[in-house]
């Protein structure tokens, strides 16, 4: 194989050899500080690599030949904006959970990192995946670290949510596998590229098999992007895994599921008999999941759990764009991913500090926290409107591509069920707020948060503000590289 | 292909697949989890024997190996620890009913439509498939999931080390 | 002296008077230069409003136009302030300034009596806006500006009658006398609105233009012509401001204000204002001959109605009140039969005597500290000034000639008896109560013994409240039934101190026009009703002023005669019992008369009790409750217990999770194959 | 007799499928949730290996895929019997109809 | 006087104040007030400066003082500020009572330093609404105000033995996100479909040809605007959080927030769809009728101060939707007047109110009685307010509202009746209330209270001025605000 092509990986490789470096570390030292510090180090590399080959493609709109490894991954700016989106993230997480690690994961600090950075690494090949075996093993790489990390706790509600995810996971991806498999034994080849023209001259006679390979990818990505009713493991898992790891979850692992849903469902499946198959599948699962996720919210004590269907609601957005299979609705994806990541970020930093600093879950325990530390409630309450997606936050202007690319593609009734949507997450989002502004605090002392934390918050939420205001730089980056989708 | 051959092929594929089918329903309903694990090792015996049917024999190794060995002796070693909870059974009433049909609805509608499919079959198919050409495979053109799927054993090890280990030790908090 | 300053000053003197009360004195203690500031402005506009006069009489026509300013302008829609000045309004300018004027003078002593706390300078101020504003509205040459005035007014009236604010009754009389009027004024600002959509002008005399007439006669709906419904709702604002049946309940329980602003206000200007608005928009009028009738017939009736229930009342200022109303009556029945120049003859003559009559009611009031009459009586001995001036404006005010009242009174019984002899029946009938009550009051107050002013009135009120509760409900209730207390400032009764001059000053000279105004329009020399036409009414209006009928002024005059002979059988010379006459039928007229018809018990009933309490807006806010809210609440309950549902549905069971997937898988699979 | 072809391996593959869901969606003993998983994945691999054999130029590819599956299938084992060790050290049982602390 | 960048200067200064307010010493609540009117009257400073300078260069172009920039160009999205005639008087408007709420609030001594800083954003918010001439901008700054209201309702409202103020402020919250959630719908429609959301280039695009029915868009986007004037049947959030809000937050929702709806109607679904509303105005007119009606009528049976001039204000901001429904240039006109006199009475009212409340600490009317005798400058300022709403001439609600039935009267005679009947209706509350609480005899339990002292009188006095002012001089007003009316006459006069 090619070298030059395995340059393309350099961001992958760097992650997973910081991943090794992290284990080798935690066996030689005693001062287990220095681990997220390594792996810091080697994400903020691996991020440098990302944005170098980004930048080179975003600038040089007409370089058509791009480096891949040869029927595994494609190196285009799509990939690329991904590979940042995870890695930035993933850097994030890291930041934001140094301190729950070193308190709450001893004995298993440095294989926290390391399969943080593992499967950080897996979910960008599977972003970058141009056929199916390789998507298939970069996901249930990124799944088994997952369901391991979800367990990490190694307490009752850790260990069932790890049971959980894995069970479930498990189900749901051979139902994946199984539509793959359909498509594989229709075209003969597991190469997306291969797949699209295949699947368009086999249609009329098979259209059977097609829906049925259609309806079981639908169900396996469903499950991975928390969709209905595929979403059931989501609440359990978010509320019982170690925070760091839900916020891993509802950022990381959602991303990755969205970069490759696109890839299939827009590359593989795009082709106009086969999408009208899953289309208004996908615009009508759209609709119920945020629906549910909204409504099931109402009603939640848990702000972890609560941020699971917040998470299930969020997915209903982003799926409603996911049902236009063109390079707008690609772009809006990625653009709202982008918004959500740096949104939801910062809301985990602001939960872990919070929820930590207060020894409880439960939203109501969070009164006061704005006398008490009136940074931390604001950041988080920025957090919270870029969920709801009240302007000028970055969630506002995810909202108004997402739902504007489908009322161009006549999508009104479900923009109309989405907006709706929006209210009724006002709810229970600000409830949160008035939970930590309205009520009145028992103690005066200033919850503590950490540098690293307290950076990540920052950083997050000036993003997520920014976002709110000057969002033209990245959703023109994400139309570039939507373009770049054949 | 001659028609002793091809009789010998139905005759094999029918009677493993029973054996498969079979076995497997053991699995899913005896009430001994033990005596599943071992109708499990069965299962998985005919499912090799399906592969060699297939004219897969090195997969064929690899599923005895792979499952046969490694992975039914975890399951027992599993078994082992949870042994009060061995003779759990089925679930009770209210979950069996819908689970049954809902299998069964799955199966029929698989079946249906793998029925249905003009499958892309005959055009140029291998009878036979050596396995350097697996190997060619595997370390060219899928040499990059090849090196994930260690990562992903990696992943397991280290995953299921942490996860069976008692919480709360560790060395510089001794 | 140009014109149109002459007119700035009459409009504007009162209107720097007030706004010099307001910014620049302290609200109280400085009551005397307020009091000052008033009066010498009054006069001011007094001596401009005579200046307009010669030079009305100079002018071609008896018209000037000195001001016209463009208040607004927005697209076709212009909206100015002007000043026309013609004989009608040089009229009213000079009823309007001498009446003020000499109540001004009034007030400063009277006031200074009824408030011990010197901080009255409100008083004053709210009067001066009042002039300001009355005389806004006369001088008007278009019927925005004359609305825009017209609810000015009626905000004084609101403020003064309302002026003792702390006394319950006189809180709930202000509002109601602003409601009612309020209610008249819908049909004016409609009446506006029809108007201008149909001629796209508010200015008089563009609306008298052919053109406009013809517009307005053209459309039309519900079976009337717009014309008809114009006048129809100027009518109805009139009917509110000049107190006409079914809106005059306001005016009688308006006598809660301080005496001169009853003499000034709610007899001589401001309820004059809706005659003077028909009158004035009488060539409209002229076209829609049903508006015209009801005018005659609305007029008529309140006439001998409001007469009726001056017969019992005993509150001196009430019967003033009742008099007021059945008088404007007569002025409407007057404009209604085309009778102009009887109906604005009249206005002047009972501007003056009625102005006299009421300051000499606050004078008695002055004295006894009660406007009741059953605790006055032989106050003729110690108010003898008073008594003689109040004598000779009652009998104006009953029609005995040669006084003013005798002279309008009898052009508009002639006018009357031509138009319709029902009219004529009930102006009849008019004359002899009028002319009853007016003696019964001089006899109760004047005459007989002393009966103990206001502190009998406590003792009385005190046992009644002792032998039933009515009466203490009646008292806190005050509308109308309770007698004038001592308006809180507890000066005794009876304080022996003679009349004070600055108090009859001006009863002596209103009584001059009470006596002479009648001269102005007589048989021997018609001056007034030539003035008052010859401007533009005159030629829509034609002539209309009827030859003297002596038959008719001595049938007048002996029916005026008999309601006096009646008065003193009972109450002079008692030769019949009030109590028979009371008791008479069972007591039942008498009892409807006291009860003013019922009509307050009926408004209490239909708006307070029916629409207030159970009906319709209890309904409403009912329905605003629990139905328009509840929706949105009910909105937020559903969504909640979605969740809540669907929270059971989340088991936590994990097979129940992996049923899900699995049916959703069929589910999705099903619903495709069902659309293909 | 109809010749076994393509069809007969998938539908033994469905059938197994189907067993193996069954499985997974009524055993109350979470080792035996674990089997049934696995079921499904052998289902698969039949469906995959047939595809390698009948369909043109997929045979590789086919067995290829399989044995990644195979990797797929040891390593979540392993990890899913390390949970449930975890879970049985919490618990006693790994009875998965009772490991609801997570509801709602 | 006009700076440059001076709308972005007189639209961001309040925020950039919240800003510095968040930076102080979190308990020198002086300091924070001082700081917060500093700001309030810098801003109004330079709201003002544009008077002159629009009524000087007026006639020229439509829109004055332009800023126009691309902001997010992939989307068709820009920046882009400016003010006409109808949205010049807004904007000053809401500098004044942005002012005059922070005077209104001197007594806030309870977190202070937040309290402001949510004054102020919500200043930037209600004038960004004024000033954006991009729908994506203007919707931005429409939803900019929810967060700062909610708060200041649910932390500084009435405590719940005498309110309700967190479901009161939920229930603003979430009524207003349901209306702006199908103004978002309609302008994705609008700007997706054309590919810009300048509202300039919008409303001179053919919108009929959009694929999408222009009928639909326009209601999607009319119903948030109805909510937030409100219209009936979606105005019960009103009451709710005018009762629960504090003092200076009902001043500046009566007097500036209610607007943004009018505002929004006559800038966005007039201007950009004659067409539909000239063929829904009977609909509207309708509307218009029964919220004016309705409101007037539950107004009479309210017994909270607050409540009862909530109600009232559903009431008269019916006279606006008449008027717009209308569509002449008098009756827009008097619509736009309404909007800002209705801006000045309601404040005074609610300031009024607000004093009494704080020194008698209740608002039922029942118990109020004799105001007047201890608090006779606070029951002028109640009076005038009072009668200036019940439409007396020579106080700026009569011209306003005789401008709109003079409008519509030829358009909807039944409906302007049903208005004009609401004079009546208004009559009946105000009088009704002053008669109760200020009038008559004063109880003993009332003797303590005191009138206003000197910093609280200002904002009465200042509010009291103004309304004299526009109801003796008009045209300082109108002739202003038939700027910005004249062009959506005019487009509306081309279909008829």
């Amino acid at each position: 194989m090619d070298l030059l092509a395995l340059r393309e990986l350099l961001p992958e490789l760097i992650l997973i050899a910081t991943g090794l470096v992290v284990i080798l570390v935690d066996l030689v030292t005693n001062d287990k500080r220095v681990l997220p510090i390594v792996s810091a180090v080697g994400v903020l590399l691996s991020i440098v690599f990302t944005v170098t080959g980004l930048s080179a493609l975003l600038r040089s709109p007409f370089v058509v030949e791009v480096y891949s490894v040869p029927g595994a991954v494609s190196a285009d700016a799509l990939a690329y904006m991904f590979r940042l989106l995870l890695s930035a993230s993933t850097l994030a997480v890291i930041g934001a959970s140094s301190d729950y690690v070193q308190r709450r994961l001893i004995g298993a600090r440095g294989e926290f990192y390391a399969l943080l950075l593992f499967a950080a690494a897996a979910m960008m090949i599977l972003t970058a995946a141009t056929e199916l075996i390789t998507a298939y093993v970069a996901l249930e790489t990124s799944g088994i670290a997952l369901y391991a990390l979800s367990g990490f706790l190694r307490d009752r509600r850790s260990s069932e949510a790890g049971i959980k995810f894995l069970v479930l996971g498990g189900v749901s991806s051979a139902f994946l596998l199984y539509g793959m498999v359909i498509l594989f034994g229709l075209t003969g080849t597991t190469s997306y590229a291969g797949i699209a023209p295949a699947l368009h001259a086999a249609f009329r006679e098979n259209a059977l098999p097609i829906s049925l390979a259609v309806v079981l990818i639908v169900a396996g990505f469903g499950f991975k992007l928390a969709a209905f009713p595929f979403q059931m493991w989501v609440p359990d898992v978010y509320e019982g895994a170690p925070t760091p790891v839900t916020m891993f979850l509802s950022v990381v692992s959602k991303a990755a599921g969205f970069g490759v849903a696109l890839r299939i469902f827009h590359l593989a499946l795009g082709a106009p008999p086969v999408a009208l198959e899953w289309t208004y599948i996908f615009a009508a699962l759209a609709a119920l999941t945020m629906t549910l996720g909204n409504l099931a919210a109402l009603r939640q004590h848990n702000i972890k759990r609560l941020m699971g269907y917040s998470s299930v609601a969020q997915a209903g957005y982003l799926m409603a764009a996911l049902a236009v299979p063109n390079d707008t609705g690609t772009a809006a994806v990625t653009f709202f991913l982008i918004s959500y990541a740096v949104t939801n970020l910062a809301a985990f930093a602001a939960i872990i500090a919070l929820t930590e600093g207060l020894a409880s879950e439960a939203i109501s325990d969070l009164a006061g926290a704005a006398q008490r530390s009136p940074f931390l409630a604001f950041c988080f309450t920025i957090a919270l409107l870029s969920l709801t997606g009240i302007p000028p936050t970055a969630g506002f202007f995810a909202k108004l591509t997402v739902f504007g690319v489908a009322v161009n593609q006549g999508l009104l009734w479900l923009v109309l069920v989405g907006v709706v949507n929006s209210v009724i997450s006002a709810y229970y989002y600000m409830a949160i707020v008035k939970a930590m502004y309205v009520g009145s605090a028992k103690d005066e002392r200033t919850i503590p948060a950490g540098l690293a934390l307290t950076t990540v918050l920052v950083c997050t939420t000036a993003l997520t503000v920014l976002l709110g205001i000057a969002p033209d730089a990245v959703v023109s980056a994400a139309s570039t590289a939507a373009a770049w989708l054949p | 292909m001659p028609p002793s051959a091809d009789f010998g092929l139905t005759l094999s594929f029918y009677g493993l697949a029973t054996l498969t089918v079979v076995s497997a329903l053991m699995v899913v309903s005896l009430r001994n989890i033990f005596h599943a694990g071992l109708f499990l090792v069965l299962a998985f015996i005919g499912v090799a024997g399906i592969y060699l049917t297939l004219n897969a024999a090195f997969m064929a190794a690899v599923q005895v190996l792979v499952y046969g060995g490694a992975i039914a002796v975890m399951m027992l070693f599993a078994i082992f620890l949870t042994r009060n909870a061995m003779t759990q059974g089925n679930l009770s009433g209210r979950f069996q009913a819908p689970a049954m049909l809902a299998a069964l609805l799955i199966g029929v509608l698989f079946s249906y439509a793998f029925l249905m499919a003009n499958w892309a079959s005959g055009k140029g198919a291998a009878e036979y498939l050596p396995p350097e050409q697996v190997a060619d495979a595997l370390f060219n053109q899928f040499v990059f999931p090849f090196e994930l799927a260690s990562i992903m054993l990696l992943i397991a090890m280290i995953g299921a080390i942490v996860l069976a280990r008692t919480p709360g030790r560790e060395t510089e908090d001794a | 002296m140009t014109v149109e300053l002459a007119a700035w000053l009459v409009f504007g003197a009162p209107l720097v008077s007030f706004l010099a009360i307001v910014f620049g004195t302290r609200p109280s203690g400085q009551h005397i230069l307020s009091g000052r500031l008033t009066a010498l402005a009054m006069l001011v506009a007094w001596f401009a409003s005579l200046y307009l006069l010669t030079q009305v009489l100079a002018a071609p026509g008896f018209e000037l136009h000195p001001i016209s300013y463009r208040w607004l302008e927005v697209g076709s829609l212009h909206l100015e302030f002007g000043f026309a000045i013609d004989s009608l309004t040089v009229t009213m300018l000079l009823v309007v300034t001498t009446v003020s004027f000499l109540v001004q003078v009034y007030s400063m002593e009277y006031m200074a009596n009824e408030n011990q706390d010197k901080s009255y300078s409100r008083y004053y101020a709210n009067m001066s806006l009042f002039t300001a504003s009355m005389l806004g509205l006369v001088l008007a040459d278009n019927l925005f500006q004359v609305y825009f005035f017209w609810e000015l007014v009626g905000l004084c009236s609101y403020l003064l009658v309302g002026y003792w604010f702390m006394r319950p009754s006189a809180a709930a009389a202000a509002k109601k006398a602003f409601l009612v009027t309020r209610i008249g004024d819908v049909g004016f600002l409609l009446a506006l609105l029809v108007l201008f959509v149909h001629t796209g002008t508010f200015n008089i005399h563009e609306l008298f233009g052919h053109e406009a007439s013809d517009a307005l006669l053209k459309s039309g709906f519900l079976g009337m012509t717009a014309l008809s419904w114009a006048t129809l709702g100027i009518f109805m604002g009139a009917a509110g401001k000049s107190a006409q049946f079914p809106l005059h309940v306001w005016l009688p329980d308006a006598m809660e204000g301080p005496t001169p602003v009853s003499a000034l206000i709610h007899a001589a200007t401001m309820v004059a204002a809706g005659v003077y608005l028909v009158g004035r928009m009488l060539p409209l009028f002229h076209h829609a001959p049903d508006t015209m009738a009801v005018v005659a017939t609305i007029g008529g009736f309140t006439a001998i109605f409001a007469a009726s229930m001056g017969l019992v009342a005993s509150d001196i200022k009430r019967v003033m009140a009742y008099s007021t109303i059945s008088q404007l009556g007569y002025m409407m029945l007057a404009l209604g039969v085309g009778a102009y120049v009887a109906a604005f003859f009249h206005l002047l003559n009972h501007a003056f005597f009625k102005a006299l009559l009421f300051l000499g009611a606050g004078s008695v009031g002055h004295y006894t500290d009660t406007f009741n009459m059953r605790y006055m009586g032989g106050l003729q001995k110690v108010l003898p000034i008073t008594f003689w001036m109040v004598l000779i404006a009652s009998l104006s005010l009953a029609g005995i000639p040669p006084l003013s009242g005798f002279w309008s009174k009898d052009e508009i019984l002639g006018a009357a008896l031509q138009a319709s002899p029902l009219l004529f029946g009930m102006a009849l009938v008019t004359v002899f109560l009028t002319a009853f009550y007016v003696i019964r009051m001089l006899y109760l107050t004047f005459a007989g013994e002393y009966r103990g002013g206001a502190a009998a009135e406590r003792v009385a009120l005190a046992a009644a409240t002792v032998y039933s509760g009515a009466g203490a409900a009646q008292a806190g209730e005050g509308h109308g039934h309770g007698g004038h207390d001592t308006h809180g400032t507890g000066h005794g009764n009876g304080h022996g101190s003679h009349e004070v001059a600055i108090l009859f000053i001006p009863l002596v000279v209103l009584v001059v026009p009470s006596v002479l105004s009648g001269l102005l329009n007589t048989p021997m020399w018609d001056g007034l009703a030539k003035f008052l036409t010859t401007h533009t009414i005159e030629t829509t209006l034609g002539e209309h002023h009827l030859p003297f009928d002596p038959g008719l002024a001595a049938l007048s005059t002996f029916v005026a005669l008999a309601g006096i002979a009646l008065a003193h059988q009972v109450y002079g010379a008692q030769a019949i019992s009030a109590e028979r006459l009371g008791a008479m039928l069972g007591g039942w007229p008498y009892r409807i008369l006291q009860n003013k018809y019922g009509m307050d018990y009926l408004y209490e009933f239909l708006i307070v009790k029916l629409a207030f309490g159970q009906g319709l807006v209890a309904g409403l806010a009912l329905f605003d409750k629990y139905v328009v809210d509840a929706v949105v609440n009910g909105a937020g309950s559903v969504s909640r217990a979605a969740g809540g549902a669907l929270r059971t549905l989340q088991s936590g069971q994990l097979q129940g999770y992996g049923m899900a997937i699995v049916l959703g898988v069929l589910i999705i699979t099903a619903t495709m194959m069902i659309r293909s | 007799m109809i010749e076994i072809g393509l069809s007969h391996y998938m539908v033994l593959s469905a059938v197994l499928f189907s067993i193996g869901l069954y499985g997974v969606l009524s055993r109350r003993n979470a080792v035996g949730v674990l089997m049934s998983v696995e079921l499904l994945l052998n289902s698969v691999n039949i469906a995959l290996i047939a595809i390698g054999r009948y369909v043109g130029g997929a045979g590789a590819t086919g067995q290829v895929f399989a044995l990644f599956v195979i990797t797929v299938a040891a390593a979540e084992a392993s990890v899913a019997l390390a949970l449930l060790i975890a879970i049985y050290r919490d618990r006693g049982a790994v009875d998965v109809e009772s490991a609801t602390a997570l509801q709602g | 006087m006009v700076l440059p960048f001076h709308l972005t200067l007189l639209l961001f200064l309040p925020a950039a104040g919240a800003l510095v307010l968040a930076m102080l010493p979190a308990r020198d609540h002086r300091l924070a007030k001082q700081v917060a009117l500093f700001i309030t009257a810098l801003d109004l400073l330079l709201a003002l400066m544009l008077w002159p300078a629009y009524t000087q260069l007026a006639a020229a172009s439509r829109f004055a003082f332009e800023e126009q920039y691309a902001w997010i160009p992939t989307l068709g999205v820009g920046y882009h500020l400016g003010v006409d005639g109808l949205s010049l008087p807004l904007v000053v408007l809401t500098g004044l009572l942005g002012f005059l709420a922070v005077l209104v609030s001197w007594h806030i001594e309870h977190r202070a330093k937040l309290y402001f800083s949510l004054l102020l954003v919500l200043q930037t918010g209600v004038l960004g609404v004024f000033m954006s001439l991009d729908f994506v901008l203007f919707f931005l700054f429409w939803e900019l105000e929810l967060l700062p209201m909610y708060l200041l309702i649910s932390i500084w409202g009435s405590p719940p033995p005498v309110g309700r103020r967190e479901y009161s402020a939920m229930k603003f919250l979430i009524y207003t996100l349901f209306g702006s959630a199908f103004m978002l719908t309609g302008l994705l429609i609008l700007g997706f479909t054309t590919g810009t959301f300048d509202l300039v280039k919008l409303s001179s695009l053919p919108l009929q040809a959009i694929g999408v029915p222009t009928t639909l868009v326009f209601w999607l986007i009319f119903i948030a605007f109805a909510v937030k004037l409100p219209v009936f049947p979606l105005h019960t959030w009103l009451p709710d959080a005018h009762t629960d809000a504090p003092t200076a937050v009902s001043v500046l929702l009566a007097g500036v927030l209610l607007k943004m709806g009018g505002y929004g109607i006559l800038r966005i679904c007039i201007t950009l769809f004659p067409d539909v509303a000239y063929v829904w105005a009977p609909t509207l007119a309708l509307l218009a009728g029964v919220s004016v009606l309705y409101g007037g009528l539950v107004t009479l049976r309210q017994r909270d101060l607050k409540r009862l001039i909530a109600y009232s204000s559903v009431s008269h901001m019916g006279y606006v939707l008449l008027g717009v429904a209308a569509l002449g240039e008098a009756a827009l006109t008097g619509a736009a007047l309404q909007m800002v006199t209705h801006g000045t009475i309601t404040a005074l009212l609610f300031a009024a109110v607000g004093l009494i409340y704080d020194k008698a600490h209740t608002r039922q009317i029942p118990e109020l009685q004799g105001l007047m005798h201890r608090m006779p400058f606070i029951g002028l300022a109640f009076m005038i307010a009072g009668l200036a709403s019940l439409g007396l001439p020579g106080m700026s609600g009569f011209v306003a509202e005789f401008l709109v039935f003079t409008g519509s009267f030829g358009e909807f005679p039944m409906y302007t009746v049903m208005g004009v009947l609401g004079i009546v209706l208004s009559a009946g509350y105000i009088l009704w209330t002053a008669e109760r609480s200020f009038f008559r005899a004063l109880p003993h339990r009332w003797e303590h209270l005191q009138d206003a002292v000197a910093v609280e009188r200002i904002p009465l006095v200042v509010l009291m001025a103004t309304i004299f002012v526009i109801g003796l001089w008009p045209r300082l007003v109108t002739d202003v605000l038939k700027l910005g009316i004249a062009p959506i006459a005019e487009a509306v006069k081309r279909l008829g």
